[in-house]
């Protein structure tokens, strides 16, 4: 195994990620109704965690960035050889600082953009508990430390979209949960009897990694395919995408963003980490199927998209088309497309997960997401009108913006895929893809062309030149429709900076990377005879 | 590196191009960030940051210059004297010794932008003839359309906005412009489309301009799509060959190297030109995409003048010309009678030029004389007359950019911001001099009247494609000649001659044509066209402000003079000899060069270069060891004999529209309604009439309906209805299958089942539920039964 | 081995027994019932006991009767109480509880 | 014969005291409670309570002394019919404890309902002593005089409420059924009996193997029939729901965590002991009772809206998943196969007893054993709320809840196995936990996102022996979710599975 780890500092992840818990417990001693010192006492948790996030970036080695780092081996339950194996190398270190520096972001905004429901305490307890999931799930470096994380996130997402969630939140927050349940507890299966045939040794990942790409070829595509249900569920793909559109339009705003920005990436990262490295054979008989369902992805939910009369909805199912790049990306095990897709994981998330804070805000003032209803928001509040824009147009997948360099190489990589796989499907897929980027630039500018265009919407729009003076029908609309607030400001500048940087100099994270991917490919490629 | 290589001049402009693209892109930033709160609403960053790109462009012109001569001084050293004495005299042999000229090393710069599997890709420049010349124009008229913006649009509430996107452009036009790699172009591409959209949908307050933002931006990325397929193609046809040679598949110099090295397989190269050139399509508003460009023209006139008609648009033409070895290896140019470019081109020409008979709004006139004269450019290209389509790129730009500022000017001043020539134009030249001189100039360069620019341009491939034995396309160009000379009469003629009609007389009417709609909107203070209301105090047409004239009158004598950089009908050739691409072997490691001052190279593959098409690049591989970047072109020869024929034809075309032109729209009677009451006049046949009866039937009934009417209309009616009804129908079509798709597919089957599969578990719950009866009886024989049947089952299996 | 019969008949009381738990609805005779069953297995343990000449099935065989002693003392109990409060001991009517 | 039998001299067997030390200690503890009970009046009858907790801790220490200086295996007392191993060790500490939670639990019930307090934690006494001596039981004596032992007083207590017709109708029919099945486990006995000639397992486990007569596959199959009755599992578990929804709820709790245990314990030793000869008749015939037990309780739970009911199918369930490891029991997964089962008692108990005790602390205040009734729990209870919460969490398997390392033995046990009908086991397993996920969150639904139904949003305050109960439910439940290897260790058990001549 080519994978040397670096010990150095092998505190500062575990530190990093579990430190959000000490901010629970402080909570747990103040009463609830000090929500002040509550929101204070979030910020300040993720705060400090996103600076240990800092911290980390300094101090890791980006000349080996292919190699894990602080790496941490101790036992754990011995009994069943698992270990408490933690380390970090290129490819998750963009995710994991992303979910730092997202929830920080996300508790910034929760300061003045508490979700109805109230209840602040368990709110941000809620958040700071799926703060250590997230980040864990990036750093464990052992099957079943994954799987804890994996699942950790589970019950306070659900929580989130059910208490704090929209009308049907109920069903949603439940479904999100019965799904995704399904997946993982079929993916333990794959784990287990992935252990159990590489010896019953360990759980580490190096190793199964190693002995994985022994088991022969029918058993290793039967392991894949419970790892794939899994991680699909959560990506999620075709098929399994239904919970997505639910999930995301009843979850709160905050609840959106981090689903959108960090919770999709969970499965993506385990096709990348766990189930290709381990199964390289079970990867590439399976590759033209993730390839179609990938595509067809795209696809239908442009098509999802454009049906939609819900801004928030139509969001979240330009979600699955995303994902769809980041799959058809990963499908090809190539360099390339793997690159492409971790690129494109942190690219939408961050981009993603701006136009829900946009959607958030919206609803915020509008109290309605009703696409018809919504008209010259550019007229009425123009810079929350030209974010709206920007963001569009980073999610189209436009050059100079993130977006564009999670799109591009997937589909350039699908034009000679890796391991001989059938080169003609995968340039017909290349081909859809690519018109998928038209659909794409469909739906985006049409919502723009009829959210932001044209004139206000009379019903808010005299409420918005009434509101000034007299509430006579403040408390009918809520709060007046103004622009966006200085708290907005701080949560949303570090995304929208962090959207055109990385689209300028994308080499900031392919530096990070490419040699991780490389060596990973290169492993792949010994498994395959 | 061979013995003979010597030093080529270079200098801190060429080596800081990348400049000129960055402080626009800067200039962008600062407007957005604090344009609002500057006195001059930002403006003033936007032409500072255009006038020093346009200076750095000079002074990298210049040096550029330098460096060819320095690399010819070392062709004559290398070769004797010969072929620097006879550039001088023998225009002929000057021909030829433009094409055995030294090869000029561009100027390439790369710093690592992104990588993948170890692979590391450049952003940089890469400066030749070409990106020079697009640098200095783009730079040039920028700067020029943002001072007449700042009258224009003056007063508009999105005036900061206006310019942050002008800059913005001009800053993705110059990436794309010096774009060292095919990313990098796409970058550029891409940002222009952007900057389209915003600048179309300006006044986004009317929803026909916002469709048409829409339409523009989603036409053009439909083309998109082959630029992203062919860049793959082409990047994994010639990656593993240019990385042997230390570089890789994206870089433009690579890519050509490549194409011409022989080792391509010509089906990539094939396929991967079809994408590209479809992308070409989409941008250049190419037949069948043209559709987007007429309606682009919602935008403000100075967004139509730059973008859609100058600088924009050409990036299609540009792109065919950056690669141009790409296409030339796989459509076989010169070698076929006929490949893709030129039927796209030729088919453009007469298309549009048709339709620009039956428009009434003289933007709309313009816009469709732009395509016919990019299709003009394709041609060229297609004919394999490189040099006179970029030429074209050049001079089209000075004529047609000025023509739409006049336009603007006319509608800014003349006719209370109506485009419509038969409503509210019409004798304007005695009100706006300036204007209508200047118009007048632009319209003799665009038809083609001998020494103005576009003659030299326009008629020069026109000579090529039957030099290059393309005859039929050949023809075609001299008929578009003829219907651009007679249209652009016909127009000048409805503008600024005959009886002021409308707006022009004075008349104050708020039914204009095209779209303002309650200027005087309460809650926002837009207006329309951004004209304040000091616009509607003095009643009349008058001339417009030094700001707009100014740039109109540079414009116009570049229209002029631009055409002489390379006109044989005089014997110049400087064009000649500074954009055109030397097509000569040269030794392979000039492949990878860093950002020092490259070699001339090649001078000993000189010597095997003469004897026409038969070998040298483009025709035969290049030697062992050595590469080609461009094709080995010949030019025609230019006589005033072969330019005889578009002469007459143009001569004929305008004089036969003048004439008809006064005939119809002279009529002093009832001018406005010359068109459409003239049955009406037949039936009451009035003796008086008849003579202009008669010329009016003479026009109208043998001349337009007999060509016009059926052809135009015709073709018009296929335009709007077939081609943009396709182009709508997609989008309609798409819409409801998304809809038809989520309601049907996703709601009821996908999510179905996953509803249906809780509500079956339930559902079985409550069938098992009688089970549990409550019954101790019952449960006891449950238990009983259960361990009986197990245990005569286990019986039997295992006895 | 005449010892078979006694299992034969221990069967016999086996099925008796079921048949009574399952058909009576009377308290009272469900508990007889259970007795019978406990009997028959007393019967088989005599009766192996003999075969396999060992002592453990007598063993076996007093500490059932001691417990079934036990059983039906809890059971009469509860039967008793059954009565106090409603009057009846149909176990049909006990099913209050179900679903 | 009898007479050569009396001919033999009889010698005293030497009596291994600290081996029998807890089960002396309980009965000395019962009769202790007993006398004291006579003498207190009715004013102090809460002192019962405490004493009966100090009687079970006391247990403990042997419990503890035993694990800690005799590593050997005792077996020395009654040749081998009645052993102390680790095993038998780590279940008794179990019962022990469960024992105590329980009586915590039932401190305020009892005294509040006025009933017999005394006679109750006897009773309770007894039953925890018939599980301690089940652990230890290696004979079909022992095994019957344990089950009994621990199952008659279960049944009074199940219809402790004298008066409450339902009480009543639960204590019958727990009482019927449970006499029928020991009477069919007795006559499935007696045939083990008879065709293998002893009742002490480790003969009967040597005796059978090989080619079974199909008196010794019906024998098999009674016996484990009348152990499946314990462990209610599918189609023997028609009186758990009754049973548990009519019973006082701390005696649910008892039955639903102790008894359950028991059987299982039972199941356990003879299946290790006795019958691992005999798996081509067990593994089939435990495989389907795991996949109904775990499939129906699952379904059928989905429809309830009483939440103890629900939790007694919520229990059928579990005892699927904790059966399910004893179908591959006879491969080479028999150690993993153990420890799963051990393990998931024991988390499964502090899970299990921590929802009973925040049922108990809510419908003090609610009066009402429906789902609805805990409406907005979360509003006015977060405390309670947030235990639930974990409780229910864990009981639905979800990491780092305690249930799920033990979910996670089971599924390893059976992949280890790794034949095909283990992997269809396993999946039926998956697809259960989802299903099983459904019912438990609508339950936290209520809890942290329903109004409160009747608007009283006065806060609870549970008594501080309730509170003591929730903290080491909740605290065993978070720490062995965490950090299984506290209690893995224990479960590792060459003894008994060394007796499989592996």
């Amino acid at each position: 195994m080519n994978m040397e780890t670096i010990t150095t500092d092998n505190w500062i992840l575990t530190v990093g990620t579990f430190l959000p818990l000490v901010g629970v417990l402080l909570m747990m001693f103040v009463p609830a109704s000090e929500e002040r010192t509550h929101k204070q006492i979030g910020i300040i948790t993720s705060a400090v965690t996103a600076a240990v996030g800092v911290l980390t970036l300094i101090r890791f080695d980006f000349g080996r960035s292919e190699s894990l780092q602080f790496f941490v081996d101790t036992e754990w339950i011995s009994v069943i050889r698992s270990n408490y194996t933690i380390g970090l190398d290129g490819i998750s270190l963009p995710l994991y600082f992303l979910s730092m520096i997202v929830t920080l972001l996300v508790m910034i905004y929760t300061w003045d953009n508490m979700p109805d429901a109230g209840n602040p305490k368990s709110f941000i307890m809620l958040m700071l508990v799926l703060q250590v999931g997230m980040a864990g799930s990036f750093i464990a470096q052992d099957l079943i430390l994954f799987f804890v994380f994996f699942e950790v996130v589970l019950l306070p997402m659900y929580f989130m979209i059910g208490v704090w969630g929209g009308e049907q939140r109920q069903y949603a927050s439940l479904k999100f949960f019965l799904y995704t349940m399904f997946g993982s507890a079929l993916m333990l299966v794959a784990f287990l009897a992935l252990f159990f045939q590489t010896g019953a040794e360990s759980f580490s990942f190096a190793h199964l990694a190693e002995a994985g790409a022994l088991i022969d070829r029918d058993v290793q595509i039967w392991i894949f395919a419970g790892m794939f249900v899994g991680f699909a569920v959560k990506v999620p793909m075709f098929p399994f995408h239904t919970w997505l559109p639910d999930a995301h339009t009843q979850a709160p705003t905050q609840g959106s963003v981090i689903l959108a920005a960090i919770l999709l990436k969970l499965g993506t990262y385990g096709f990348v980490r766990i189930a290709i490295p381990m199964l390289p054979q079970g990867a590439k008989a399976w590759a033209p199927v993730i390839g179609i369902l990938a595509v067809i992805g795209i696809i239908y939910g442009a098509l999802g998209c454009l049906a939609q009369t819900d801004m928030k909805r139509l969001i979240a199912f330009s979600s699955v088309a995303h994902m769809g790049f980041v799959m058809l990306g990963i499908s090809t095990l190539t360099e390339f497309g793997i690159n492409a897709a971790l690129f494109g994981m942190v690219a939408h998330g961050l981009i993603t997960g701006m136009l829900f804070f946009i959607a958030g805000s919206v609803k915020h003032r509008y109290h309605t997401l009703e696409i018809n209803r919504l008209s010259g928001m550019l007229i009425q509040m123009p810079r929350l009108g030209w974010i709206l824009g920007f963001s569009a147009m980073a999610s189209l997948g436009l050059p100079g913006l993130a977006g564009f360099w999670g799109e591009f190489p997937a589909i350039l990589s699908a034009y000679n895929p890796n391991f001989g796989l059938d080169e003609t499907l995968y340039r017909v897929l290349m081909v859809i893809a690519a018109l998928g980027t038209v659909l794409a630039a469909a739906y985006l500018l049409w919502l723009y062309q009829r959210t932001a265009f044209g004139r206000p919407n009379p019903e808010f729009d005299s409420h918005a030149t009434h509101a000034v003076g007299a509430g006579v029908n403040d408390d009918h609309h809520g709060a007046d429709i103004h622009d966006v607030t200085p708290i907005e400001w701080i949560a949303w500048t570090p995304f929208l900076i962090a959207i055109v940087v990385f689209g300028v100099y994308p080499q900031l994270m392919f530096d990070v990377m490419d040699p991780a991917v490389s060596a990973l490919v290169e492993r792949v490629g010994a498994g395959i005879p | 590196m061979s013995m003979l290589a010597a030093t080529l001049s270079s200098g801190w402009f060429l080596e800081n191009a990348w400049l000129i693209p960055l402080i626009p892109a800067i200039g962008f930033v600062l407007i957005i960030l604090f344009g609002k709160r500057m006195p001059q609403g930002g403006s003033e960053v936007g032409l500072v940051s255009m006038a020093a790109s346009l200076a750095i462009a000079i002074g990298a012109t210049v040096q550029w210059i330098q460096r060819v001569n320095s690399a010819s001084a070392e062709g004559e050293h290398a070769l004797g004297g010969f072929f620097g004495f006879a550039r001088a005299i023998v225009p002929t042999a000057t021909e030829e010794g433009g094409h055995s000229a030294a090869f000029v090393e561009p100027v390439v710069r790369t710093w690592t932008w992104w990588q993948s599997g170890g692979l590391e890709f450049g952003v940089g420049q890469h400066i030749d003839g070409l990106a020079i010349m697009l640098l200095l124009l783009v730079t040039f008229i920028s700067l020029l359309v943002q001072i007449y913006s700042t009258e224009y649009v003056s007063g508009d509430r999105r005036f900061t906005h206006f310019f942050a996107a002008l800059t913005l452009f001009s800053a993705g036009m110059l990436v794309m412009v010096l774009a060292e790699n095919m990313i990098q172009l796409i970058l550029g591409w891409e940002i222009m489309g952007l900057c389209s959209f915003m600048l179309i949908g300006h006044w986004w307050e009317e929803t026909a301009n916002s469709k048409a933002a829409l339409k523009a931006f989603f036409t053009v990325r439909v083309g998109d799509v082959g630029l992203l397929v062919g860049t793959a193609v082409i990047f994994f046809g010639a990656n593993d060959w240019a990385v042997e040679r230390g570089s890789n598949g994206f870089s433009i110099r690579a890519i050509s190297a490549w194409a011409l090295s022989g080792e391509a397989s010509n089906s990539v190269l094939f396929w991967g030109g079809v994408a590209l050139f479809i992308a070409a399509i989409g941008k250049s508003g190419q037949f069948p995409l043209h559709t987007w460009l007429p309606d682009a023209m919602a935008g403000p006139t100075p967004v139509s003048s730059l973008l859609h008609s100058s600088t924009m648009v050409v990036a299609g033409v540009f792109l065919v010309a950056r690669v141009y070895p790409v296409f030339f290896v796989g459509f076989d140019i010169l070698d076929t009678a006929v490949n893709l470019i030129t039927i796209i081109g030729g088919i453009t020409i007469i298309a549009a030029a048709a339709l620009a008979f039956v428009q009434d709004d003289i933007k709309k006139v313009l816009a469709y004389s732009t395509v016919s004269q990019l299709g003009y450019m394709m041609l060229g290209l297609g004919v394999g007359a490189w040099l006179p389509a970029v030429f074209h790129i050049f001079t089209h730009a000075f004529f047609k950019c000025a023509l739409f500022l006049a336009a603007g000017s006319v509608s800014h001043s003349g006719s209370h911001h109506s485009f419509d020539m038969k409503k509210d134009m019409g004798g304007l030249a005695r009100k706006m001099p300036v204007t209508a001189t200047t118009w007048m100039i632009s319209t003799a360069a665009l038809c083609g009247i001998p020494f103005f620019s576009g003659f030299f341009s326009k008629d020069e491939i026109i000579d090529n494609a039957s030099h290059n034995g393309y005859q039929f396309f050949y023809w075609v160009g001299l008929i578009g000649a003829a219907m651009t000379a007679a249209y652009m009469t016909r127009a000048t003629y409805l503008t600024f001659f005959g009886k002021a009609r409308g707006a022009a007389a004075g008349e104050h009417h708020d039914d204009h044509a095209d779209d303002h709609a309650d200027d005087h909107g309460a809650d926002h203070g837009h207006d329309a066209h951004g004209h304040d209301d000091h616009h509607d105090a003095h009643a009349g047409p008058h001339e417009s402000p030094w700001r707009i004239t100014a740039p109109l009158v540079i414009l116009a004598t570049l229209a002029i003079f631009s055409g002489y950089l390379n006109a044989p009908a005089v014997g110049t050739h400087y064009f000649t000899d500074w954009v055109e691409p030397v097509g000569v072997a040269v030794e392979a490691d000039a492949l990878h060069s860093a950002g020092d001052e490259g070699h001339a190279l090649g001078l000993a593959a000189v010597t095997a270069e003469e004897g026409g098409y038969s070998e040298g690049c483009g025709f035969s591989d290049p030697a062992e060891g050595t590469v080609c970047y461009a094709p080995k072109l010949s030019h025609a020869v230019f006589s005033w004999s072969k330019a005889a024929p578009s002469i007459l034809l143009v001569a004929f075309g305008i004089s036969i529209s003048a004439w008809l032109s006064m005939g119809v729209f002279g009529d002093r009677r009832n001018p406005l309604k010359g068109l459409t009451s003239r049955s009406g006049i037949a039936r009451r046949g009035h003796a008086f009439l008849v003579n202009k009866y008669y010329l009016d039937h003479l026009y109208e009934g043998v001349i337009v309906r007999a060509v016009a009417y059926p052809m135009a209309k015709a073709a018009y009616w296929i335009n709007q209805n077939i081609l943009d009804g396709i182009v709508n129908g997609v989008g309609r079509s798409g819409r409801s299958t998304g809809e038809w798709v989520y309601r049907n597919l996703d709601q009821r089957v996908v999510d179905g089942a996953v509803n249906a599969s809780g509500f079956i578990a339930s559902e079985t719950g409550h069938a098992l539920q009688p089970v549990q009866s409550g019954k101790v009886n019952q449960y006891g024989a449950l238990l009983f039964g259960a361990a009986t049947v197990g245990a005569i089952v286990l019986i039997l299996v295992n006895i | 081995m005449y010892a078979v019969n006694f299992l034969i008949l221990g069967a016999l009381l086996f099925a008796l027994g079921v048949f009574g738990v399952i058909a009576r609805r009377n308290a009272v005779m469900v508990l007889m019932s259970i007795e019978l069953i406990l009997n028959a297995v007393n019967v088989n343990l005599i009766a192996f006991a003999l075969m396999n000449d060992s002592a453990e099935g007598h063993v076996f065989a007093l500490y059932v009767i001691a417990v079934a002693a036990a059983e039906v003392g809890v059971g009469l109990a509860m039967v008793l109480m059954i009565y106090r409060n409603r009057r009846s001991i149909a176990l049909d009517e006990l099913s209050a509880l179900k679903g | 014969m009898i007479a050569s039998l009396l001919a033999q001299a009889w010698t005293a067997p030497t009596i291994d005291w600290h081996a029998i030390a807890p089960e002396l200690v309980l009965v000395v503890g019962i009769n202790l409670v007993l006398l004291v009970d006579l003498w207190l009046d009715e004013a102090k009858k809460w002192a019962m309570a405490t004493i009966t907790g100090f009687v079970l801790l006391g247990a403990v220490i042997p419990v503890v002394t035993l694990a800690v200086l005799g590593g050997d295996v005792r077996d020395a007392i009654f040749d081998g019919r009645y052993v102390v191993d680790e095993y038998a060790l780590i279940l008794k500490a179990l019962f022990l404890l469960v024992g105590y939670v329980v009586v915590l639990l039932s401190q305020n019930e009892l005294e509040e309902g006025g009933y017999y307090q005394g006679e109750f934690y006897v009773l309770l006494l007894v039953s925890i002593l018939g599980m301690v001596m089940m652990a230890s039981s290696r004979d079909l004596m022992s095994v019957f005089v344990a089950l009994e032992l621990l199952s008659i007083p279960a049944y009074m207590m199940a219809a402790w409420r004298k008066r409450d017709v339902r009480s009543n109708e639960a204590g019958a029919k727990y009482y019927l059924l449970g006499v029928f099945a020991s009477a069919i486990l007795l006559y499935g006995m007696s045939f083990l009996y008879g065709t293998t000639g002893t009742t002490k397992l480790t003969e009967i486990g040597a005796a059978l193997s090989g080619d079974l007569s199909a008196m010794q596959v019906f024998a098999v199959v009674f016996v484990i029939a009348g152990f499946a009755f314990k462990i209610s599992a599918v189609p023997f578990h028609t009186w758990a729901p009754d049973t548990y929804e009519g019973a006082p709820t701390p005696v649910t709790a008892f039955l639903s965590v102790a008894s359950k245990a028991a059987g299982f314990v039972a199941l356990l030793t003879m299946l290790y002991l006795g019958l691992h000869g005999a798996d081509e008749v067990h593994s089939p015939m435990i495989w389907v009772m795991a996949a109904l037990t775990m499939t129906v309780g699952n379904v059928v739970a989905l429809r309830q809206t009483n939440i103890v009911r629900m939790l007694a199918y919520s229990s059928v369930s579990q005892g699927g998943f904790i059966l399910m490891p004893l179908a591959v029991m006879a491969t080479s997964a028999a150690e993993s196969a153990l420890r799963a089962v051990v393990i998931y008692l024991l988390i499964y108990a502090f899970s299990n007893l921590g929802a009973f005790a925040v049922i108990i602390a809510v419908a003090r205040k609610t009066r009402s054993g429906e789902i609805s009734s805990f409406g907005g729990l979360m509003s006015y209870a977060p405390g309670l709320g947030l235990l639930m919460t974990i409780f229910l969490a864990s009981l639905a398997g979800i990491p780092p809840l305690g249930i799920w390392i033990a979910k996670l033995q089971a599924f390893r046990a059976l992949i280890d196995a790794g034949s095909t009908s283990a992997y269809v086991l396993a999946i039926i397993a998956a697809v259960n936990t989802v299903i099983a996920a459904g019912y438990y969150m609508r339950v936290l639904r209520q809890i942290w996102m329903a109004p409160v139904p009747d608007g009283d949003t006065t806060p609870i305050r549970p008594a501080s022996s309730i509170w003591l109960a929730l903290g080491i439910t909740a605290g065993g439940t978070l720490v062995l979710g965490i950090l299984p290897s506290l209690v893995l260790r224990f479960a590792d058990l060459p003894d008994l599975t060394g007796a499989l001549g592996r």
